[in-house]
């Protein structure tokens, strides 16, 4: 019974959701439902600090090597917590200053890394090892250069150039065309495996999120 | 076997007509529309707009919905109360045509219904006695086209063929024969530098033959609406000149001028240029059949209406020596006309009055405070309500200041000062003037309704309440009602301003109120249609909105078919049908790549992706989860799972546990290493980088949904030299996936993952089914196209979902 | 369309601008606001250190940034879902009630407290299985928008994007050789991509084969495409976080050591 | 290990190097390259220019801070332009953090150009609803914003009582990130309303706008911080989009250099292993 509950309470909600899509008259359920989704997740994260806490404090108890580290995360952790519960979110707060001085930079850095590592990866990944590979390349190759003006310099150089605009070709054939193409049967491969995943779960085929132990 | 296969086949193909026919009649479309009422009848109509597209005839005196038409998809339905009829034209519809139809207001028979084509744009509608035309503007590529047409009202009958004619629509006007005006307005191409420019054509049509009586074209666009006043049509063009000055810079100059047109014989009466920087404030008033415009610098011209000389057609002008603030009241051959000067860096406003005749200035009275809005007039009295503003920034008040005018001395015969900033315009009825205001009381705002008695000035009573009042005042013969923001309806008793019932609608209202004996009707944002009585009871709720959208049927044969391919493979799978699946490269890489982690003595690193459970991607990625556990508890190798989400995290510790029980190694669990982080992005991909540069993990699996960290946390992977393999549906970050890692799932392998790592029989029977769904969407798309390429434009309607 | 959080995972940076305008303007800066840009700063470096290589102040970074990034979704956590969405609901609910109005949507929101206490559960021994309940509730949701959301905004909206003409035709009625082409080229991409995700059959033969390997052509030029055309955003991104030392830094710089 | 070896395993922290330096230095030292200007923008210029002085055009910022790199730009320069012809601008944002945005770019360009808030620009700050409130601000500006980002009354802007509705104003410019944004303004500004619009976008959504562009509902488009780079380059400013364009080419040029070496390196690679086999 500790399996078919679970299972049973997922095909019902799975069901109503379907259902109150279609029907206007019950349509608000499917926002409250979305709700209590939000507070459940909300309780987890009860689960996640505990988590946390255990793997940094138990590291700290043993002394484990960089065990300062996980003071400061742990410092981290209930100051910015403590001082948003306590305190509230608001200007002005202790948290809206942790968010502006330590969150907002740490955010902003860590993504622009993206600009390094697309460097790095575009040197690395984009050979022309094999047909597939070439294409992959030229496009890429032809898409960031046609994106900068020096590539239209260069564009413009070339004998043939005015007869072709390089914008129609990365706007109208690359990213219009090619793109385009490519991305739609992905999305919708994607969506054919998203409704297959999902009737399997209604079904009761796929139940490995529910893990064990009957 | 080979039967039931083609049972199923027709099965799915009679779905997919089905799916078709069905489609083509969705509806799509939120809001009511203002509800038509016919007082004789008692019968409300309203129509939800946005979303089921429907319209309600709702009998009052019976509380019952007495009808109900459906209607095709648009932006929003027009209805009209016409006698006995109702015209209903379902305007803007996003696909080529807009809808008419007829109903009868007792019955919600559908007299006639009309199709018209017609782009996007608006509809122009004007009616006769027996006879309703439609002007529409009619989009052909860079072609503007107007097509007027005409139908008997209660038959239905086109009158005439359709009138046609290049340009857009503006307007059309009627004469005093019972002709119209059409007005169109013409684009010329843009070319280069030079913008497109705009001309202007009348055009004069015979109601009853549907052809031009004449055509006059005029230069320029309009800046105001024409009018038709004692047969001539008056109006204000704008036409931009540009000047090449001696220094060769080019200035550009806008020329304004006030155009007469004979609507007899469309003979240009006059044109009248106003001076440089003159703008014509407002549309022109009629004071004894002369048209009178002020200007923004403070000039009234009174036209001639047939002058003698057409280019000298200026009766009287006077300079005001200060700017209109409101339009003209003209009243008894005077005009009167709210200013303000600048006196230094003070403003002075004041009422001027005019003798129209003359152009004689009669009086000025000077007011203190901002005119609100345009004056009125009752009882022999003008009235304005100004607006008198004290502080500023912040802790700015205002006081509303009301005021009657003796028309003939401007001498004041009585005022009125209240507390507040007016918020909705006054609202007259018989000797009552309705009051709206909001003022500051502490730091709260409350909202006051006042009544005043204009043959004195006082102000009878005053009804303050904190609630937002979003309705027009519906005032009867004893109360006055209205609608509040929170969602009540509130009934104020019209002698003493005592409220004498406040009703909880649980939601804003979306109509105005209707009455009819003592009960009020309205419709909610919730849907429903709700008749009170005048205790403030309920007499009756009525729920309108429909059990089944029909907008999502498309939607839902979509899933039935897509589900019923999946079941039926699912089930023949079951039955224990063999089926083939191919290899897949990312898959086949999993054993090599725990292989190695193990060989070397270093863990494997796994990742769910970003999302919550609520992700379907995430609950694929746990499923792999599960067998990538299994094998590493054969191996012994440590497994890693940092986990962005609470839940996924607590979901994750559950499969890897029951893996390592299948694989006999519970012992070798640890609930540490599937640990929480962060739900935050990017401080997600902080720990997990360090986690891959201290763990160094031999091997990385990416699945699930991932954003933009996905290269930040492939190319340290990379660094480390793990092997990675990834799997996600996302295609915005596939090609970084594809360029970072050794393997990657793309899209729906993803989702093929589990069900090809678990050998079950059912798993294996939906990838079969997945591949019938495909075949679907090929067809689909392929006949599609072609259909469209035949011109056959509906077969899109079918994929509409809005 | 599947509503995946209650965060944005897009990150705002708190405008560079805005501080530059500030400044502009004649303001003057709070000991709060030197202190704050300074330790933003050393934040800045020190994650842009692991470039380099790991080392300790990438660490000091990385795990200050796990911990305050976890206590900011806690208390965001706290304040906007929790506190307005359980207690707001259910206080609603019982003062309607004692108005004698039993609004049942509000008070529906008990019903997700105890879910959420059920997942808490797992901490305790022997009850465990009860935290499954909430789980497959959340599932449930998920799976049956899954496959309606799926539907309308994937299924049926690429559908009707793919349905093109095959032959276009211009305004003086002659056939669009460009748009023709464009239209046969995009009609058949998809149609080859969606082959090439074919699982029941080998990738061999005219059909299969030929097509799976188009479709695998034009995957790979998407993908070519999209990294390119993403080069110059995330570009962007790095251009703005080296102007928040010229907008932010530097007039703090400046005011700290009066110059 | 031969140097070709170390060519062939080079450390990535050497490419690493190589985008700092290249963003930085334009940054530091804008190189001018040269810019060519594309048809969509120089149709928002040609326009601009077109108008006569005290013209309004109403600016509707559409984006958060998130997107500001990109669009703060192309906001600046259109303003500049509006202010260095007298022409006049009522600001409003369809996104919450649009309404700041709005400000930090017109209270410094203002105080630039010597302009009286009121009278010369206005700023009506955010306000919810979308498509929603696009359909009803045609019923009048001033129903929508009774006041305007500061509480005042916009009855008592001077610049309001000139600007009624969609139709007194010759040109709305939508900033947009997303949604609401440009789509909603063409849709309904443009199509429903006929207004003239123009859009600055963000460089990732400006394909998708290209229909607009041929079908005539869109007037011109900036696309990302090139767009707006043409922009400044036609009014003759260097501003924040011109030295980032720099950077953006020098760095796209040296991934660009990279890819050629690295695909170099491999053939020569391969040739040598088939030479020594």
């Amino acid at each position: 019974m500790r399996r078919e509950i679970p299972m049973a309470i997922t095909t019902l909600t799975g069901l109503i959701m379907i259902i109150v899509f279609f029907v206007p008259r019950w349509e608000d359920w499917s926002d409250i439902f979305l709700k209590w989704f939000t507070v459940i997740a909300g309780f987890a994260l009860v689960l996640g600090a505990g988590s946390l806490l255990l793997v940094n404090l138990n590291k700290i108890s043993r002394k484990a090597s960089g065990w300062g580290y996980n003071v400061v995360l742990i410092i981290g952790l209930l100051a910015t917590a403590g001082s948003g519960i306590i305190q509230g979110i608001g200007p002005g707060t202790m948290f809206d200053f942790i968010f502006v001085y330590f969150f907002t930079p740490l955010s902003a850095t860590m993504f622009s890394l993206l600009a390094f590592y697309i460097a790095s990866a575009a040197f690395r990944a984009f050979k022309a090892k094999s047909l597939e590979a070439g294409l992959l390349l030229v496009t890429a190759f032809i898409v960031m250069l046609g994106r900068v003006p020096i590539g239209e310099m260069m564009w413009n150089a070339l004998p043939f150039a005015q007869s072709i605009p390089l914008t129609e070709i990365i706007e109208k054939w690359i990213m219009g065309c090619f793109n385009t193409a490519g991305q739609r049967a992905i999305m919708l491969g994607a969506s054919i495996g998203i409704i297959s995943v999902s009737l399997k779960i209604l079904l009761g085929i796929e139940r490995s999120y529910l893990g064990g132990g009957d | 076997m080979k039967i039931r296969k083609s049972v199923f086949l027709f099965a799915v193909a009679i779905l997919t007509v089905l799916f078709c026919l069905c489609a083509q009649k969705a509806y799509a479309g939120k809001n009511w529309s203002d509800q038509a009422f016919s007082e004789k009848e008692g019968i409300a109509v309203v129509g939800n707009e946005d979303k089921y597209e429907a319209v309600y005839g709702i009998s009052i005196p019976e509380k019952k919905v007495i009808w109900k038409v459906g209607m095709p998809k648009s932006h929003s339905v027009h209805i009209e109360i016409d006698g006995d009829m109702v015209i209903l034209v379902a305007l803007e519809d996003a696909g080529f045509s807009k809808n008419v139809k007829v109903v009868d207001l007792k019955t919600g028979k559908v007299k006639w219904e009309e199709k018209i084509p017609s782009a996007a744009r608006k509809t122009e509608v004007f009616k006769d006695q027996d006879t309703i035309y439609f002007g529409v503007d009619q989009d052909y590529r860079d072609v503007m086209k107007a097509k007027v047409y005409a139908f008997n009202k209660t038959s239905g009958a086109k009158k005439w063929t359709p009138y046609e004619a290049m340009g857009n629509i503006k307007g059309m006007v009627p004469t005093q024969n019972g002709d119209f005006i059409l007005i169109l307005e013409k684009t010329s191409q843009a070319k280069g530098n030079k913008p497109a420019e705009k001309s202007i054509e009348l055009v004069k049509i015979d109601k009853n033959t549907g052809k031009d009586v004449w055509v006059v074209p005029v230069k320029g666009t309009f800046a105001s609406i024409p009018t038709e006043h004692e047969s001539v049509v008056y109006f204000v063009t704008q036409n931009i000149e540009t000047v090449k000055g001696s220094d060769g810079k080019e200035t550009v100059n806008i020329v304004r001028s006030f155009q007469a047109v004979s609507s007899e014989n469309g003979q240009i009466l006059s044109t009248f240029v106003f001076a440089d920087k003159d703008k014509p404030y407002g549309d022109p008033v009629y004071a004894a059949g002369n048209p009178v415009v002020v200007t923004e610098q403070g000039k009234a011209i009174c036209f001639e209406s047939k002058p003698s000389d057409p280019n000298k057609p200026v009766k009287w002008e006077v300079d005001l020596g200060a700017a209109p603030q409101s339009n003209i009241l003209v009243q008894d051959q005077l005009a009167y006309i709210p200013t303000m000067k600048l006196d230094g860096e003070n403003k002075v406003y004041s009422v001027v009055c005019l003798d129209t005749a003359s152009g004689q200035q009669k009086w000025t009275n000077k007011v203190d405070g901002v005119p609100e809005l345009p004056l009125i007039v009752a009882k022999d009295t003008v009235i304005l309500a100004t607006r008198i503003t004290q502080g500023e920034g912040k802790g700015q008040t205002f006081q509303f200041k009301l005021q009657g005018i003796n028309p003939l001395d401007g001498k004041e015969k009585w005022n009125g000062i209240a507390d507040g900033k007016l918020e909705n315009p006054l609202f007259l009825k018989d000797n009552m003037l309705f009051v709206m205001l909001a003022a500051k009381k502490g730091s709260k705002t409350v909202h006051i309704i006042s009544m005043y008695d204009i043959t004195t000035g006082a102000a009878k009573w005053a009804y303050e309440t904190e609630s937002v009042i979003n309705t027009k005042l519906f005032v009867d013969e004893d109360s006055a009602d209205f609608g509040t923001k929170d969602g009540f309806v509130v009934s104020v008793g019209i002698a003493d301003g005592k409220e004498l019932y406040k009703y909880n609608a649980k939601s804003e209202l979306d109509t105005t109120i209707a009455a009819s004996d003592k009960n009020l009707g309205f419709a909610t944002q919730e849907g429903e249609y709700i008749i009170i009585n005048d205790k403030g009871v309920v007499e009756k709720e009525m729920n309108l909105k429909p059990w089944f959208d029909m907008k999502k049927i498309s939607i839902l044969l979509g899933c039935l078919v897509l589900s019923a391919a999946l079941s039926w493979y699912i089930y023949h799978a079951r039955k224990g049908k063999e089926m083939f699946v191919r290899k897949i490269a990312g898959l086949q890489a999993i054993d090599e790549a725990v292989g190695r982690s193990t060989e070397m003595g270093k863990p494997v690193l796994y990742i769910t992706g970003l999302a919550d459970v609520d992700d379907i991607q995430t609950l694929a990625s746990l499923s792999i989860l599960g067998h990538i556990a299994q094998k590493t508890a054969e191996y012994d190798t440590p497994l890693v799972v940092p986990c962005c989400r609470s839940v996924v995290m607590s979901t994750a510790q559950e499969v890897v546990k029951e893996s390592y029980l299948k694989a006999g190694r519970p012992d070798t669990y640890r609930s540490e290493n599937i640990h929480y982080l962060t739900d935050d992005q990017f401080g997600y991909v902080a720990g997990v980088d360090g986690i891959m540069v201290r763990e160094k993990p031999a091997a990385n699996f990416y699945m699930g949904k991932f954003y933009a960290e996905s290269l930040i946390l492939a190319e340290t992977g990379h660094s480390t030299g793990a092997i990675q393999i990834a799997g996600t549906a996302e295609a915005a970050q596939l090609p970084f996936f594809v360029a970072a890692c050794d393997y990657t799932l793309i899209g729906e392998e993803l989702f093929a993952a589990s069900a090809y790592l678990s050998k079950d029989a059912q798993q294996i029977g939906s990838l079969k089914g997945q591949d019938m769904a495909k075949a679907i969407i090929l067809a689909v798309v392929a006949a599609g196209c072609l259909l469209l390429t035949f011109e056959m434009h509906w077969v899109k309607l079918l994929f509409a979902t809005q | 369309m599947i509503p995946t959080s209650i965060y944005n995972l897009s990150v705002d940076f708190t405008g560079n601008q805005l501080f530059a305008a500030a400044v502009e303007a004649g303001k003057k800066f709070s000991t709060g606001e030197i202190i704050g840009v300074w330790i933003a700063t050393a934040l800045t470096i020190f994650i842009f250190s692991f470039l380099y290589e790991d080392n300790a102040m990438y660490k000091f970074a990385e795990h200050l940034f796990v911990g305050v990034s976890a206590g900011y979704v806690m208390a965001t956590t706290y304040n906007n879902v929790i506190k307005p969405n359980l207690f707001g609901k259910i206080q609603s609910g019982i003062v309607s009630l004692m108005h004698g109005q039993f609004v049942w949507k509000d008070l529906s929101f008990i019903l997700a407290g105890l879910m959420g206490l059920m997942l808490l559960m797992k901490l305790v021994p022997n009850m465990g299985w009860l935290s499954r309940w909430p789980l497959s509730f959340m599932v449930g949701i998920a799976s049956g928008l899954g496959i309606v959301f799926t539907m309308e905004a994937l299924v049926l909206k690429q559908i009707d994007a793919t349905l093109v003409p095959l032959i276009v035709k211009t305004a003086a009625n002659s056939i669009d050789i460009g748009d023709t082409i464009k239209n046969w080229l995009i009609v058949i991409g998809v149609c080859s991509g969606l082959i090439y995700f074919y699982f029941s059959k080998e990738h061999k033969g005219l059909v299969f084969g030929t097509m799976s390997r188009i479709g695998i052509f034009v995957l790979m030029m998407a993908f070519g495409a999209a990294f390119g055309y993403t080069v110059m955003a995330r570009v962007s991104l790095l251009i703005g976080r080296m102007l928040f030392f010229r907008d932010q830094w530097w007039p703090v710089v400046k005011a700290t050591f009066h110059f | 290990m031969t140097v070709f070896d170390k060519i062939k395993n080079l450390d990535r922290r050497w490419i690493f190097l190589f985008i700092l330096i290249s963003v930085i230095i334009p940054l530091l030292i804008p190189l001018n390259l040269k810019l060519n200007t594309s048809k969509p923008v120089e149709d928002i210029y040609s326009y601009m220019n077109s108008l006569p002085e005290g013209s309004v055009i109403l600016m509707s910022f559409d984006y958060s801070p998130s997107t500001e790199i990109e669009l703060n730009p192309a906001a600046i320069a259109i303003v500049r332009h509006a202010f260095q012809k007298k022409l006049k601008v009522v600001a409003l944002a369809l996104w919450p953090m649009g309404a700041s945005m709005s400000q930090n770019v017109l209270t410094p360009l203002a105080k630039e150009y010597n302009k009286e808030y009121g009278k010369d620009y206005v700023n009506l700050g955010y306000k919810a609803g979308g498509s929603v409130l696009l359909i009803s601000m045609n019923n009048g500006f001033a129903t929508e914003f009774p006041t305007d980002i500061n509480g005042t009354a916009v009855t008592d802007l001077p610049l309001m009582n000139q600007v009624k509705d969609y139709k007194s104003c010759a040109l709305v410019v939508s900033l947009s990130a997303g949604v609401p944004g440009m789509k909603e303004y063409v849709q309904i500004v443009a199509t429903r309303f006929g207004s003239k619009v123009a859009a600055a976008c963000t460089a990732v959504s400006a394909p998708e706008m290209y229909t607009f562009l041929n079908s005539g509902q869109l007037l011109g488009l900036m696309g990302g911080l090139k767009g707006a780079a043409e922009y400044e380059k036609m009014i003759d400013y260097n501003g924040d989009a011109r030295k980032g364009m720099d950077a953006q080419s020098v760095v796209h040029l040296v991934i660009v250099l990279f890819i050629l070496f690295s695909n170099v390196v491999y053939f020569v690679d391969e040739y040598r292993k088939k030479t020594a086999e």
